[in-house]
């Protein structure tokens, strides 16, 4: 047998839900094997119970032909087998060179010989091409350096098998194609590479062979070679996607917000945006294609109150929303769909219908005089929950057990539902399976036909032509041009995000 | 979620039934007899209505304190400083008790209202510093309880009394005893200062579970960057938590001053209400109810306590240490749960 | 080693047995704090034992944790039908006030303070006479002609302490320095270390002590100076019992003396009183001098010379007769200080 | 008095009050930075203090002039096998960790005093016949100005503590067991896809804050109380607590922070016997080193931002 891992009918179960019920799946050596399901289809669990995390109740391990016991991760690194998680495994005040090390240092008198490790890690650095600095702190670098440590990290410690949970979702595109480049240079070291992503382009470009589940079973394992992109989407999801979504073209009415010479600095006091302009009007989404990094945050929290602005002016339907707080902006007409949900869109210990009340829990008729009415706040999360497709055993469980992409819609409702003058969505397919990144596509253009305003920023080039009306590019803190989609290319896009090529925008 | 309210109501139990259990064996171990001691506690306790009446005047600060701990607890928030809190309550109730002329229905409303104020007052200058300036509460906290010992001291002597060890006792229009409760239990020191308690735990429920700022306290507490992008202030509900976490303490002081014992004296060290509080909240899972069935068994164990030695010749320390391992298993509900259900998979 | 109340088998009572029985309630120090709880509870002991009766039978005591255990620990007794209950400590004052007026039946004793009722014995000490003689015994001793006073926390009790022991070392030297500093509470004994630390480096040789176990500070303070020069004069006055034992530090001892307060005797005494049916209801008893209610204790002879005693028992003699007026508070010392 | 003369007698006392909180300090560290929240240090203080003196007053015969060292031996491995049940339930049995805390703290209590009554049918003990004693350190205690102020009258477990902060230091940031132990408490998963054991590290680290914390209670007993009671641990524990957030859950900065709150203290004490201020009320000298301590937190200190994972237990896979 030429397998170099062989997962056979695994069956794992949580309270509650099984996670991966018989499932198999074969990696031959030297492959990039994808694997693919929808959002809580259990991809990240199966990869868990491979790196040792979970114990299968039932189905069998095979490392190169050997019938093995994973108990815990450690016994995965002594198999060979690296895992770079969804949510990385970084701790964040210690440096590259520390996280890479950890559980393994090399010693000299009983002290971590801090200099040998940063050379070790800067040497194999480069030998992959990874361009990371092994002295940064984590908490300094790009997410996309991140995960290149994340990757570092299994190769320090002579993986054979690399698993990749979701790699790309946190990727800019430039950062997709290094990453890539740097799977295929490990493919060519010999090693092999499961790789779970929602992308089906992807998949088709990079990977030999792919899995797909469905509700935690196996459907099956498929030649990439002999798929297409419509037969793997419907496998997954088990109906047909349209990729393109059918929107008619916008008719943009009044000036919605309007942002004029924004200066924003970070905690730092580092100047993140310099004067920036920007003009959304009802009835168009207007996207901000950009390299992370470059503002878009800045952007996002200063409009929405979160940070404070230095100068310029922000105006919404002519009244300045400039440094109000918050609740006052949200209530002047402005919903946002946060791009970090965990950090900002829920609070995971509260039950979901709660959280679907995050925003209005104070106003009429979810509370009256302060006192909290629960059966109004749990009826409109039901009719959420209903109308947004959010699955869930109860409107009483907590935010915290829900799957990534179910949480994700959830915040999409509680924000849609407010029928905002402004939308604005930041990330809002990130982590999503094809069939959620449809629906949302799909909500946001209806909210635009109806006449709202929607500022989306995303990283995804393929998110941004399919969805805006209009694209502004933002680099370093200013917008660099303001384009037609069906005007412009991906490649002239990638040019004008890179900061290479320059447009006067804005009239002024 | 019937199995859940099952496990709420059998993990503290079980608990209990752990630390007595154990209580028992190291009473054993020792040479005691654990029924005479056990019989000697619930004697110390409930053997008359006397007893029951100074468990449950015992109970009634602890059941503030406890709310204070719990309902910062809600909040995010560490409050050790139940104990400094209460000696301010303590004494601003005191104060206005002796020092202030009025009618009963407004002399006595002030007075408790100005314990409360008090040990709110007590509460924000850690809430402030941690809002503001990011100071850890935990810290600031301790070192008011010595503030409020050393300077409650010294305003027994210095302000009110003339250089003596107590103050006058409050005006009977300030006070909470109550001549029919008393009789109604022996003379027990059992005051109305119970119903203030329990109230006040209506109040924290009421707060915490059904209105707006309750929601908001335990969403900055789970999430503080989720209440900041909901339009929440953050700032201002650590500062709230801390000032109303502060009155609860407050309120306990005044039941002492108001209630207990009509006066306040020098005090040669911390009462241990407030640091007691921090294992009642803890045992009552940092709810209003659970709150105040904890404070009961805390009121019930402590004045229980001091029977032991007389009746059953069993040192009271016992006590402490029967408390020490109830908390433990209230603590390690997670493994008990895991038993209970084992237990029941075996059984069916 | 315990005994418990069943089966009352004990034979070695010598006395007739009687009926009289008495308890007490200490305060939060526990009957075993070294101090007037226990010397109070030795008393009774002893009383107890005279008469035939066996712990719990007869006589008995009951523990305080906190001040809000007073009450019930007195009725408690109560009901256990003793005949006389002892409030130990004058923290005990309103417990007994109330008690006693709830309980018309029972006698009630108080020690340390005064409490006005028909059925409660007022027991106080002359403390202040004590620490008279201290700082007179103090002030001879000195070499530096400065001295030291370390109190727990201020109070009316703790000031006769400092007051009476300052007019003692004033009277033998005005110029003698008296260095009085408060911990804070009874416990720190961190803190009592520091305040010695400081009064022995600023030059005091004697400290008297009146702050329960925050005074293990200035003992462990006086021995480690003594320890690391043995020539040198670091004295400590004890204070409630002879704390002779804490003072000692291989040959040599750091007790100087110690201001004894015989709770013990007045516990008997007064018990003896109620059995002979003639409780001193409503009366105020003051232990002083006269019946070595206080007095200085002579363990240390060789610190404690001769002279010493001399001098002390000539005060002793004038306060007696009432020559001296030994100042108990803080204005009474002043005008003390302006007839010397 | 001189400047000199001042740090001269504020300094060696400093030291004194400061060792015992250093020590339990450097525990809290170990187990905050593990990401098990300590509030049982003063538990383990008691525990240690109990040990220490029963221990001393047991074997004075036997050891003589060893007897304290000996003492605190004992005491700091009774105090790091009675912090197992604070391991226990706030590692396996997934406790809350305050909770459990707490708890430590009861049990200290209860069970010292309890076993100090059946051993010595008192609620008290004696004073022990062997305790630590100040010493000149030679050499260094020659030097002018210097040597008086730091190397004479010093008790060595009071260099003992410093030494023992920077060891800690070295540990937690230049060892493998450190960067383990603080990945832990920062991102235990993090930590447990590296193939770190996290309950063990947080086992370890926990039963180490009990050590030190035992080590801290009896060397307060054998230097400053020099016997035990109820009353004999007070509230240390928790200034140790607050000197683990005020130094920011680092060695050093504990260090720093129970070295202050001795100065602070000792300052205090000072000014009760410095003539000027003997017209201030005692109340205002009583609270200054609490109120110093508040006013440098708000003033310099500021922020503190705990280990990220302090106080969660870690449940494998949750997310
Ligand atoms: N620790 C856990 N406890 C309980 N249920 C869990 C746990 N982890 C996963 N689940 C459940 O198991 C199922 C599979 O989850 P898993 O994370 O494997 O999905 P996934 O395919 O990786 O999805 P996504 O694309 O959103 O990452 C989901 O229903 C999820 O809610
Ligand atoms: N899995 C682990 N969990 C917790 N502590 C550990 C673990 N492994 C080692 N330690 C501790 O870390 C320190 C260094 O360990 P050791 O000498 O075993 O390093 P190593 O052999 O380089 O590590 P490894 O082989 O586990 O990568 C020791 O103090 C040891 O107790
Ligand atoms: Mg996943
Ligand atoms: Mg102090």
């Amino acid at each position: 047998m030429d397998y170099v891992i062989e997962m056979l009918n695994i069956r794992k179960e949580f309270p509650g839900v099984v996670a991966n019920d018989d499932i198999t799946i074969q990696l031959k050596k030297g492959e990039i094997h994808a694997l693919l399901g929808e959002n809580g289809a259990g991809k990240s669990t199966l990869m868990n119970v491979l790196f040792g995390l979970y114990q299968p109740e039932k189905g069998e391990i095979r490392v190169r032909g050997e019938k093995v016991h994973i108990t815990d991760p450690n016994v995965a690194n002594d198999l060979g087998i690296g895992m770079v998680h969804q949510h990385f495994m970084l701790v964040e005040p210690f440096t590259v060179t520390q996280n890479i090390i950890l559980g393994s240092e090399p010693k000299k008198n009983g002290k971590i010989d801090i200099k040998k490790a940063e050379r070790d890690v800067q040497a194999l650095s480069d030998q992959y091409g990874l361009k990371v600095d092994a002295r940064a702190k984590i908490s300094d670098i790009s997410v996309g350096m991140q995960q290149r440590v994340e990757i570092l990290k299994t190769l320090y410690r002579g993986t054979e098998v690399l698993i990749l949970d979701e790699p790309t979702a946190v990727l800019t595109p430039q950062e997709i194609i290094e990453l890539m480049d740097i799977m295929e240079s490990l493919i060519a070291e010999g090693k092999s590479i499961i790789l779970i992503t929602h992308k089906l382009k992807e998949i088709m470009k990079a990977c030999d062979r792919c899995t797909v589940i469905r509700k935690g079973a196996g459907v099956d394992t498929l030649n990439v070679a002999d798929t297409t992109v419509t037969e793997l989407s419907s496998l997954m999801v088990g109906r047909e996607v349209s990729f393109k979504s059918n929107k008619t073209p916008a008719s943009p009415q009044e000036t919605v917000l309007k942002v004029e010479n924004l200066v924003v600095k970070d905690s730092r006091k580092v100047d993140m945006l310099k004067g920036l302009n920007l003009e959304v009007r009802a009835g168009e989404i207007l996207g901000i294609a950009g390299v992370d990094g470059n503002g878009q945050s800045e952007l996002v929290e200063a409009i929405t109150g979160l940070i404070k602005s230095e100068k310029g002016s922000i105006h919404l339907k002519n009244k300045t929303i400039k440094n109000l707080p918050p609740r006052k902006i949200t209530e002047s007409g402005i919903a946002h769909i946060p791009q970090d949900r965990h950090k900002f869109g829920l609070v995971l210990d509260f039950p979901i219908g709660e959280n679907l009340a995050l925003q209005n829990y104070y106003q009429k008729p979810y509370s009256n005089k302060k006192v909290l009415n629960y059966k109004e706040i749990y009826e409109n999360a039901e009719k959420l929950i209903g109308e947004y497709d959010i699955r869930t055993p109860s409107a009483y469980t907590l935010a915290r057990a829900l799957s990534g992409g179910n949480q994700q819609k959830a915040i999409i409702a509680r924000e849609v539902d407010r029928s905002p003058d402004l939308l604005i969505a930041a990330q809002p397919t990130r982590g999503l399976d094809v069939g959620a990144i449809e629906f949302i596509h799909n909500k946001l253009i209806e909210e635009r036909d109806k006449g709202r305003a929607i500022l989306l920023v995303s990283f995804e080039l393929d998110e941004i032509f399919d969805v805006s009306d209009r694209i502004a590019v933002i680099f370093d803190g200013e917008i660099v041009a303001d384009l037609k989609p069906e005007e412009t290319t991906e490649q002239e896009l990638g040019l004008l995000m890179a900061g290479s090529k320059k447009e006067k925008v804005g009239g002024e | 979620m019937t199995s859940n309210k099952m496990f709420n109501i059998l993990v503290p139990l079980i608990s209990i039934f752990i630390g007595l259990f154990a209580g028992a064996i190291i009473m054993l171990v020792f040479g005691y007899n654990p029924i005479e001691g056990y019989v000697a506690l619930w004697h110390g306790a409930f053997g008359d209505l006397y007893f029951i009446g100074e468990t449950i005047r015992q109970a009634t600060p602890y059941i503030l304190t406890g709310l204070a701990v719990a309902f910062a607890f809600r909040a995010g928030l560490f409050n050790i400083g139940a104990e400094g809190q209460v000696f301010v309550g303590w004494i601003a109730a005191v104060w206005i008790g002796t020092t202030m002329d009025a009618p009963m229905y407004i002399h006595l409303p002030v007075a408790i209202i100005v314990a409360a104020v008090a040990g709110a007052l007590w509460g924000f200058i850690p809430g402030l510093l941690k809002a503001r300036l990011g100071v850890h509460e935990v810290i600031v906290t301790i070192m008011l309880n010595y503030v409020a010992l050393y300077s409650s001291n010294a305003i027994v002597r210095t302000v009110l009394s003339n250089n003596e060890d107590r103050t006058e006792n409050v005006a009977p229009s300030a006070s909470l005893a109550s001549d029919w409760l008393q009789e109604l239990t022996y003379f027990s020191r059992m005051h109305y200062g119970i119903l203030i308690a329990l109230f006040a735990a209506v109040i924290m429920w009421f707060i915490i579970e059904r209105t707006t700022i309750g929601y908001e306290l335990k969403s900055v507490g789970y999430n503080k960057h989720a209440s900041k992008y909901a339009g929440m202030s953050v700032k201002r509900n650590i500062i709230l938590a801390m000032v109303i976490s502060g009155a609860f303490a407050g309120l306990a002081g005044s039941m002492e001053g108001l209630g207990t014992f009509q006066h306040m004296t020098t005090q040669s060290g911390f009462t241990n209400l407030g640091f007691d509080g921090i294992a009642v909240a803890l045992l009552g899972a940092n709810t209003a109810l659970g709150v105040v069935l904890a404070a009961l068994l805390f009121g019930a164990l402590k004045v229980g306590a001091l029977n032991m030695p007389t009746e059953s010749g069993v040192p009271n320390e016992l006590v402490d240490i029967i408390i020490a391992l109830i908390i433990f298993s209230v603590a390690s509900s997670y493994i008990i749960r895991l038993l209970i259900l084992r237990f029941k998979k075996e059984g069916k | 080693d315990e005994e418990t109340d069943t089966g009352s088998d004990n034979d070695e009572s010598a006395e007739e047995t009687t009926d009289y029985s008495a308890a007490l309630v200490t305060d939060e120090g526990g009957v075993d704090d070294k101090s007037f709880n226990q010397s109070s509870w030795e008393g009774l002991q002893a009383w107890g034992e005279e008469h035939g009766h066996t712990e719990g039978e007869g006589y008995d005591y009951a523990q305080s944790d906190a001040a809000s255990d007073y009450e019930p620990n007195l009725t408690r007794l109560v009901r256990n039908d003793y005949d006389l209950i002892f409030g130990i400590g004058f923290l005990l004052e309103d417990a007994i006030a109330n008690i006693a007026e709830q309980n018309p039946e029972t006698d009630f004793a108080i020690v340390d303070t005064v409490v006005d009722a028909p059925n409660v014995a007022s027991i106080t000490f002359a403390e202040h006479q004590g620490s008279f003689l201290a700082g007179v015994a103090a002030a001879e001793k000195t070499n530096t002609d400065q001295v030291g006073f370390v109190g727990g926390v201020e109070s009316d009790l703790i000031n006769k302490f400092e007051t009476g022991f300052i007019a003692g070392v004033k009277s033998i030297d005005p110029d003698i320095e008296v260095d009085a500093q408060y911990v804070g509470d009874f416990s720190s004994a961190d803190d009592g270390k520091l305040i010695a630390t400081r009064m022995y480096n600023d030059g005091a040789d004697i400290i008297y002590h009146s702050a329960g176990a925050a005074g293990n500070g200035v003992f462990s303070q006086a021995k480690d100076l003594k320890q690391n020069d043995p020539d040198r004069d670091v004295w400590v006055i004890g204070v409630d019992r002879d704390q002779h034992e804490e003072g000692v530090i291989g040959d040599e001892n750091v007790t100087f003396t110690s201001m004894v307060k015989r709770v013990d005797i007045s516990v008997q005494e007064v018990s003896d009183l109620g059995l002979n049916s003639e409780f001193p209801g409503g009366e105020v008893i003051e232990f002083g001098l006269e019946d070595e209610g206080v007095s200085i204790a002579t363990t240390n002879d060789e610190a404690l010379t001769d002279e010493i005693i001399v001098e002390v028992e000539d005060w002793e003699e004038r306060i007696m007769n009432g020559d001296v007026d030994v100042p108990q508070t803080h204005e009474e010392l002043e005008t003390y200080l302006d007839s010397l | 008095m001189g400047f000199v003369d001042l740090l001269q007698s504020i300094i060696p006392p400093a030291l004194f009050f400061s060792a015992p909180l250093i020590f339990t300090a450097l525990g809290g560290v170990f187990s905050e930075r593990s990401g098990v929240v300590n509030i049982g240090l003063e538990g383990l203080m008691i525990m240690g203090a109990f040990v220490g003196i029963v221990f001393n007053l047991t074997f004075a015969d036997v050891f003589g002039a060893w007897t304290p060292w000996v003492s605190i031996i004992v005491a700091t491995i009774v105090g790091a096998i009675f912090s197992i049940i604070h391991a226990v339930a706030s590692v396996s049995f997934r406790a809350n960790q305050v909770v459990s805390g707490v708890a430590v703290n009861f049990l200290a209590l209860g069970l010292g005093v309890f076993l100090t009554k059946q051993f010595y049918g008192k609620g008290q003990t004696d004073m022990v016949s062997e305790p630590f004693y100040t010493t000149n350190i030679p050499l260094l205690a020659n030097i002018p100005i210097i040597g008086p102020i730091f190397f004479q009258n010093i008790y060595v477990s009071s260099y003992l503590a410093i030494v023992l902060a920077f060891v800690a230091w070295y540990v937690l940031y230049k060892t493998p067991f450190g960067l383990r132990l603080r990945a832990v408490g920062e991102h235990p998963m993090a930590a447990d896809t590296n193939g770190i054991n996290v309950s063990r590290m947080r086992y370890i680290a926990v039963i180490i804050s009990g050590a030190l914390g035992g080590l801290g209670g009896s060397v307060f007993a054998l230097t400053i109380a020099l016997n035990f009671s109820h009353a004999t641990i007070v509230g240390q524990g928790f200034m140790a607590l607050a000197a683990v957030i005020f130094g920011k859950w680092h060695p050093l900065g504990a260090m720093g922070a129970a070295l202050f709150f001795g100065f602070a203290q000792s300052l205090s004490v000072i000014g009760g016997g410095i003539p000027l201020l003997a017209d201030v009320p005692q109340v205002y000298l009583l609270i200054a080193p609490y109120v110093l301590t508040i006013l440098a937190l708000a003033g310099f200190i500021g922020r503190a931002e705990a280990p990220r994972a302090n106080g969660e237990p870690y449940i494998k896979g949750s997310r």
